[in-house]
């Protein structure tokens, strides 16, 4: 398989001189063909500065970027491609449509820009506008549609002239809660059905599990680690990545023992076993995440004993919050299906899932 | 201290002056050459603060009758060179009757019903480029201006002032078609060599010096003069058959407020002593005949004979052209056959 | 714990300080357009005893051809003005704002330049450049032959006067862009577009609020030009309205007032339509422009190999509009003479600027005009944002009254402006007294013994200057502070009355401290125009309020052109250095 | 109890005369002591334009609204109370900040309107900036501060006064996905703490599940449904309700049999039991929540058979994806812990949770 994009120890900094302030501090990636990446992080972590960098709107200061077998940008060399000339599609958070164009010309532009003729400028808008479901809205100015709609506009018009890549900057952070389930299921299939390779910036976790191949997840201008969804939920290698992958309880352990990856560990005066991830750092920290807790009545195995505080509902489920009374404080959440009487409860955390840094 | 020659009773103006303490005067001469006059006019009456208000002619004009009419503060006396609005202005009974006690020195052309006084003698003088004009080429009157004119070299390079835009423009131009019975061959002239008009004598002389411009027609003759001390380029002439003389014209609002200032002023100005600083500080030419110096009109009349100087009388009689009609048709018919483009 | 509740002020209902506001500014702006209205029905001064009600005036005018020429000659002015100056000015916003340009810091500040300069001695400059013995036209004839351009043709007034004008529509343009998020334009780059296509297709369509703003504006400003005709257009007799107004005093004999009056009116009755055309424009462009966008990111669009050729433009542009002139005007002021055939080095003399300095009145002059453009400009700036609070975020009937009402004094040219503010001065009072005459209770007595002679001593103040040059100017102020007003977001000022603040304190604590840079750069652009303004001032002016602008006209007509020249490149550099100063202190050109 | 504020059929248009647009339809809503109620709806919905007509910023048409036992509008009698008068306290979604002010004279203000002495406000103030943990940075400027903070600041500024009711406008939509859980906790507990009552608008219903005692549903300008949580998403009167309230799946079913609230469906073939809910309309839908569907390796009891489609990996969870492969395009999404190999799987549709509306 090649390579649609390839970055390469790229650095960039905003300001210069003194004053200079790094943003990317060496970032390498690639993206295969037909493959979605999420660049998942927190804000202001670099993600949309690396995408733009990718589109060729802020200029780096070392590194590579190839597009294809393009080289767009060579900081050796002191080449850099103009962003017209990249070719690529870009989805901007705010979709900025131009708002003077209608629908049609809104997408339509590209192609003038490439000198199509206008029955082909015809056709092919009015079959990317049909794929994606704004046929009747072509004559609309981009004010009279619906944030869905819009958003669907910026994706019709950065596809129209089939881009070998399509870089998307959170298109679904501007919709409504509900609607952006359906946007990222439909999203998703899209890029799939349409064999496109897109590298999509989001700072939702859940969001860049449920849409990507595989995830890069950026941490002050850093990799931090990358892999598939699973192997970044699942297997995270620091602590960083294990606490922003999921919904985590931190716990004031005290390492007892280390055995290889095997670590005894004692929480409020129960001694407990847990797995030892990472590299391991001065000052170990112990988390489990919320659905690996398991609530129990009775006396369970590998487990502690914690009074109910109060639970919330979640719709489909509880979220129950155990709090200890006294000495290091101890919380933990877990989810339950059913609203629990209060009481004292004995919350059993897996050996293999309570993770020690 | 009554000036030598005063009569006594003089002394009941000077002690009013000193109370009025003030002076208002409008006046179109730019304070450059007024500024002489008000600092003798304080030695000789300290205590009498002379406001002097510089602004164009029509300014003048307008300004004064809008105040008249509202009945607020306004000037005292009224001093400019757009005779015309000033002849109107006296005979429409804004002026005050004085008769002034330096009257007798004035010629009578220059004095108006004992209400407005001409106070210089300016004469309309031809004006050359003399690097770029032979002295051989030079005209020294009407007729060989209008001749040399019309050759290939003058296309446009003749100027003179826009008589439809400048007040003294177009008063020395009707007088000219008064004076000149060959008028019809000088607009003609003018014709041919596509006169280029100014609205003022500043472009005109700026435009000669350079050499854009040749020649340049009825100049006013004290502000080329002046001009052609500094600048070697500018040569100035008077036309040896017939020159034209202007003159400032002054007046006293009949509601002035400090209308014994007014008098002194006006008296001081037509004085001995006021003339010669008209003479030899402001250079606009005295009209006193006892004055001598460059600029008098003792050394005019010298230079061109008593009888080649055409003064522009200071009577409503300039008022002839204004005129609507009269002055419409004027206009007419120079620019049908001078200003043609 | 209890709810601290508001000391009770139990005041509500009428908006007094608006109320007084409008009011106010509504009597600034009408009260002498309605003199100048009421004059043009009128056969004589309307403050002459004897005079008819009737059309004569208008009669006079449509028959005169002169008036038909000049007509024709402001609006082919005006147009072409605003033809070339609105394209150029949007082009070089775009470039200055959004591009890598070489050079933008060092450009900035002279872009400023040609709009303290008087007109008229730009068109001086022209003429000393560029005329047809300036020493450009002579260096081209040695090279060439021949001189390639006729300065004092129409077209090249229209040129000069276009492209002396860009800077106006500069400043509306580059605000507009800059409250424009860039994401438009990226998008647009991603899409393949090169810079030049960005700024056509996208950019300055954006801007068309802006533009279109800007476009009445320079129009308005075009059949006011006055200077720059006087000065070039005199050789060869090219007139437009405002020199048509100057030769009317003359035709007649007197000046003629309803004649200038119903001129005047004909202005406003042709500028009207075109407000009305550029506020539905408004209306239908605001629809869908939403200014929105993250705003602070935007990296500088590389303009690659057009980088040159654009820096080549405005340099030329630059060149044109600024160097030629200034290099004229400073090269007079050192120098006796001038001329075919003259060596300059043999001229050279600092007599002019010894002359200056021995005249009190032209020292008195520069004072005057510094203090009225740097206090007088604060001044105007503090009204101008009264008013335009008094229309912010109240889009009723009296918003919509002053939105057009702001740009009808300045369709009216600065002469007659200036004379009609000279009427309200003089005649308000004595018809006030006369009204006050028939009353005798204590108010009026009062009244008729100190508020009277105030009113008439006013007008020999500076103030009736400053208020002259602030009215004629307000569509100009206003707009540079209403576009700081809309920066603000209507949050900030509801979250104030949320907790508890009325109107009077949210402007104060939160609207106008938000506004503050915005305020201090149009302070710097009224200063800039109020150093240069003279004709609205003429009837105004008094020994010891003289301005610069106003004695240069008259140091013109006496032939002073050295003088005049010189005291130009005082000005000149005192502004330059005052706008250097200020602009190291961090005042903000424009927001 | 008594009612904090009361609403009472408000109407409220943009624009007017012709080109009115209404926005409020008559709502009518109280809001106890001590409360906490969510405004949930989709976007346009008016949750704002109805907020903003409680706190004085808009002005309604027609109703009457009290705050207390203070009347603040009154249709009728034509009546309205400036914004500033009305003495709530109301949180932006943009946090509104005033960039010129510290921290310390954001929080300030309102105290200095009400005329308090120096030395009280500044207790006051750091009282209320050390109850929401921002005690260290009163001196900062807001454009100093992480997102997080500059919310509570808003918060605070909101709070200071003692209002006796607190308007908040999405206030956790600025944050980032992460920070957002944790937001809301303390949101809750700090409202809760203080005794505060909230109207609090968010077009996330997780969001409102979490956070209020109460949630009313706005939908189109009208009130579409109100009550706690739980009743809101396990018993939703119409079928905007339960399709607003949680992720669910829409079946193409035929009813074949009503038996008072028990009805006999058909779907592809298949015979299921159903429950009736709502006032029943003309095309009934049929709807069940994705969590509710149990997936079976074998036939099992009222379901229906599918052929797996695809899993999308969530991390905590598997959403897995069933398409019919002919007939009526049915397709049905449903939870697993694991992820299943492909195949035929029997999706069991409880009776009680298949709801007909
Ligand atoms: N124009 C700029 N000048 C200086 N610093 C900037 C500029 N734009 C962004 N930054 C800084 O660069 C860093 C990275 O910004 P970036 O927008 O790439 O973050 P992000 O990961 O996209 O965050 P978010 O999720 O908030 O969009 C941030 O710390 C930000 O403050
Ligand atoms: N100033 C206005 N003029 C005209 N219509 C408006 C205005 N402001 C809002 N609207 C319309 O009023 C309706 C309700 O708006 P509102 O802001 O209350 O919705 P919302 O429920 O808060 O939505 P969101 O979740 O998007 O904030 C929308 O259809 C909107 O388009
Ligand atoms: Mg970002
Ligand atoms: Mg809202």
């Amino acid at each position: 398989m090649t390579n649609e994009l390839t970055v390469n120890e790229l650095h960039l900094d905003y300001g210069s001189g003194a004053s200079a302030n790094p943003i990317l501090k060496g970032v390498s990636m690639h993206l295969q063909k037909g493959e979605v990446v999420a660049l998942l992080g927190p804000s202001g972590s670099g993600k949309t500065t690396l995408l733009r960098a990718v589109a060729g709107l802020e200029s780096p200061k070392a590194g590579t970027i190839a597009i294809g077998d393009r080289n767009v940008y060579d900081g050796a060399k002191g080449f850099e491609m103009a962003a017209e000339h990249r070719n690529l599609g870009l989805v901007f958070q705010s979709y900025a449509l131009w708002p003077h164009k209608t629908v049609f010309d809104n997408v339509a532009y590209g192609l003038k820009l490439r000198k199509l003729g206008a029955s082909e400028i015809k056709d092919k808008v009015a079959d990317v506008l049909k794929n994606l479901g704004l046929g009747h809205l072509a004559e609309r100015y981009p004010h009279q549609l619906s944030g869905g709609q819009q958003q669907r506009v910026a994706i019709a018009r950065a596809l129209v002239y089939n881009p070998p890549v399509i870089l998307l900057d959170e298109p679904l952070s501007n919709l409504d809660a509900k609607l952006r389930e359906e946007a990222r299921a439909f999203l998703r299939e899209l890029i799939v059905r349409l064999g496109l390779s897109a590298l999509m910036v989001t700072h939702d976790q859940a969001e860049a599990m449920a849409i990507s191949d595989r995830i890069l997840l950026l941490n002050n201008g850093k990799i931090e680690q990358q892999g598939t969804p699973q192997s970044m939920y699942e297997t995270p290698e620091t602590l960083f990545t294990a606490e922003f992958m999921g919904s985590n309880n931190r716990l004031p352990a005290k390492v007892m023992r280390r055995d290889g990856a095997q670590v005894t560990l004692d929480i409020n005066g129960a001694t407990l076993q847990a797995t030892a991830r990472g590299a391991g750092g001065a000052e170990p920290s112990t988390i489990i995440r919320v659905e690996e807790v398991k609530i129990s009545a009775t006396p369970a195995d590998n487990a502690i004993e914690l009074p109910l505080l109060t639970c919330m509902y979640l719709g489909d489920r509880f979220e129950c919050l155990f709090k200890s009374e006294s000495g290091a404080e101890t919380t933990l959440r877990a989810y339950s299906k059913y609203r629990l009487e209060s009481g004292r409860y004995w919350l059993q955390l897996p050996a293999d899932k309570l993770w020690v840094f | 201290q009554v000036p030598a020659g005063y009569p006594a009773d003089y002394q009941k103006i000077i002690d009013g002056a000193k109370k009025e303490g003030k002076l208002v005067i409008y006046g179109a001469t730019d304070s450059k050459a007024t500024q002489p006059l008000i600092k003798d006019f304080n030695a000789l009456y300290p205590g009498i603060t002379v406001e002097y208000n510089d602004m164009n002619s029509t300014e003048v004009y307008n300004r004064f009758i809008s105040e008249a009419a509202a009945g607020g503060n306004t000037a005292d006396a009224l001093w400019s060179s757009a005779m015309d609005l000033q002849m109107r202005l006296a005979s429409d009974g804004y002026a005050l009757q004085y008769k002034s006690v330096e009257v007798s020195k004035i010629p009578g052309w220059a004095v108006w019903d004992d209400k407005a006084y001409g106070t210089t003698f300016e004469p309309a003088a031809i004006v050359y480029n003399k690097r770029l004009v032979d002295a051989k080429e030079v005209p020294q009157n009407h007729a060989d201006f209008a001749k040399l004119i019309q050759q290939p070299k003058f296309k446009d390079k003749v100027t003179t002032y826009d008589i439809e835009k400048s007040g003294v423009g177009f008063m020395f131009m009707t007088q000219d078609a008064r004076e000149n019975p060959k008028f019809v061959d000088l607009e003609n002239a003018f014709g041919v060599a596509k006169v280029r008009v100014q609205s003022s004598t500043g472009t005109m002389m700026e435009r000669i010096s350079s050499g854009e411009n040749l020649i340049g027609y009825n100049v006013l003759g004290s502000y080329a003069l002046v001009r052609a001390k500094a600048d070697p380029s500018i040569g100035v002439v008077l036309p040896k058959d017939y020159t034209l003389i202007m003159s400032r014209v002054i007046f006293i609002n009949k509601a002035a407020k400090n209308v014994n200032a007014a008098k002194l002023w006006m008296d001081y100005m037509l004085s001995h002593r006021g003339q010669t600083i008209i003479a030899n500080d402001s250079k606009l030419f005295a009209i006193r005949q006892d004055v001598t110096g460059e600029t008098t009109s003792a050394e005019l009349i010298k230079q061109i004979g008593k009888d080649n100087v055409k003064p522009v009388p200071v009577h409503p009689m300039v008022l002839q052209f204004l005129g609507p009609a009269k002055r419409m048709a004027f206009l007419k018919q120079w620019k049908e056959t001078a200003g043609k483009k | 714990m209890n709810t601290l509740t508001l000391p009770s002020t139990g005041r509500r209902g009428i908006n007094w300080p608006r109320g007084v506001v409008v009011a106010l500014a509504a009597i600034a702006i009408f009260l002498p357009l309605l003199l100048i209205f009421y004059q043009s029905f009128l056969n004589a001064p309307f403050f002459m005893p004897v005079k008819e009600f009737g059309f004569d005036a208008y009669r006079f005018i449509f028959d005169d051809p002169d008036f038909a020429v000049a007509f024709k000659n402001a609006f082919w002015l005006a147009a072409g003005l605003a033809v070339i100056a609105v394209p150029l000015g949007g082009m070089l916003a775009f470039l200055m704002i959004r591009t890598d340009l070489p050079g933008k810091g060092f450009i900035a500040p002279l872009l400023l330049v040609p709009i303290f300069v008087s007109p008229m001695v730009m068109g001086f400059g022209y003429v000393v450049s560029m005329g047809p013995v300036g020493f450009y036209s002579l260096w081209f004839k040695e090279i060439l032959g021949f001189i390639p351009w006729n300065i004092y043709s129409f077209t090249s007034i229209v040129i000069i006067a276009g492209l002396t004008h860009v800077p106006h529509v500069y400043l509306y343009a580059s605000s507009a862009l800059k409250s424009l998020g860039s994401d438009v334009e990226e998008a647009a780059r991603v899409a393949g577009a090169s810079p030049l296509q960005v700024m056509f297709n996208v950019s300055l369509p954006m801007i068309t609020p802006a533009l279109a703003y800007a476009a009445v504006l320079v129009f308005f400003l075009g059949f006011e030009v006055f200077g720059l005709v006087l000065v070039l257009g005199d050789p060869e007799g090219h007139m437009v309205l405002a020199t048509y107004l100057y030769k009317l005093t003359n035709k007649l004999g007197t000046p003629s007032y309803h004649l200038m009056a119903a001129v005047a009116v004909c202005l406003v009755m042709v500028t009207m339509p075109l407000v009305m055309v550029q506020r539905h424009l408004l209306k239908s462009a605001n629809k869908f422009v939403s200014i929105k966008g993250k705003g602070a990111r935007s990296k500088a669009m590389p303009l690659g190999r057009w980088k040159w050729l654009a820096f080549a433009l405005i340099f030329g542009w630059l060149m044109f509009t600024i160097i030629m002139p200034m290099s004229g005007i400073v090269l007079r002021s050192f120098v006796q003479y001038w001329g075919e055939g003259v060596n300059l080095r043999d001229v050279l003399t600092l007599q002019h600027f010894r002359e200056i300095l021995e005249q009190p009145a032209l020292i008195r002059g520069i004072v005057n005009t510094v203090l009225i453009g740097v206090i007088g400009g604060g001044l105007a700036v503090i009204c101008y944002c009264a008013i335009a609070l008094a229309m912010h975020r109240k889009p009723d009937f009296i918003t919509r009254f002053l939105d057009y009402s702001v740009l009808v004094p300045r369709a009216v040219p600065g002469l007659l402006a200036g004379l009609s503010f000279l009427w309200v001065f003089l005649f308000v009072p004595s018809w006030m007294d006369g009204m006050l005459k028939g009353m005798d209770n204590g108010v009026a007595l009062w009244l008729s013994e100190h508020a009277i002679p105030l009113l008439r001593s006013v007008r020999s103040t500076i103030f009736a200057l400053w208020l002259a040059y602030s009215v004629v100017w307000l569509a100009y102020g206003m707009r540079l502070i209403s576009t700081a007003l809309l920066q603000v977001g209507p949050e900030l000022e509801e979250a104030a009355r949320a907790v508890g603040a009325s109107r009077g304190q949210v402007t104060r604590d939160v609207t106008v401290p938000l506004i503050k840079y915005g305020l201090l750069g149009a302070w710097l652009m009224v200063f800039l125009i109020f150093e240069r303004e003279y004709s609205t001032g003429v009837y105004l002016l008094s020994p010891g309020t003289e301005v610069i602008g106003a004695m240069l006209v008259s140091l013109w007509a006496t032939g002073s052109t050295d003088l005049v020249a010189a005291l130009s490149f005082i000005n000149i550099s005192l502004v330059a250095i005052g706008l250097g100063v200020a602009l190291r202190f961090g005042v903000k050109l424009h927001n």
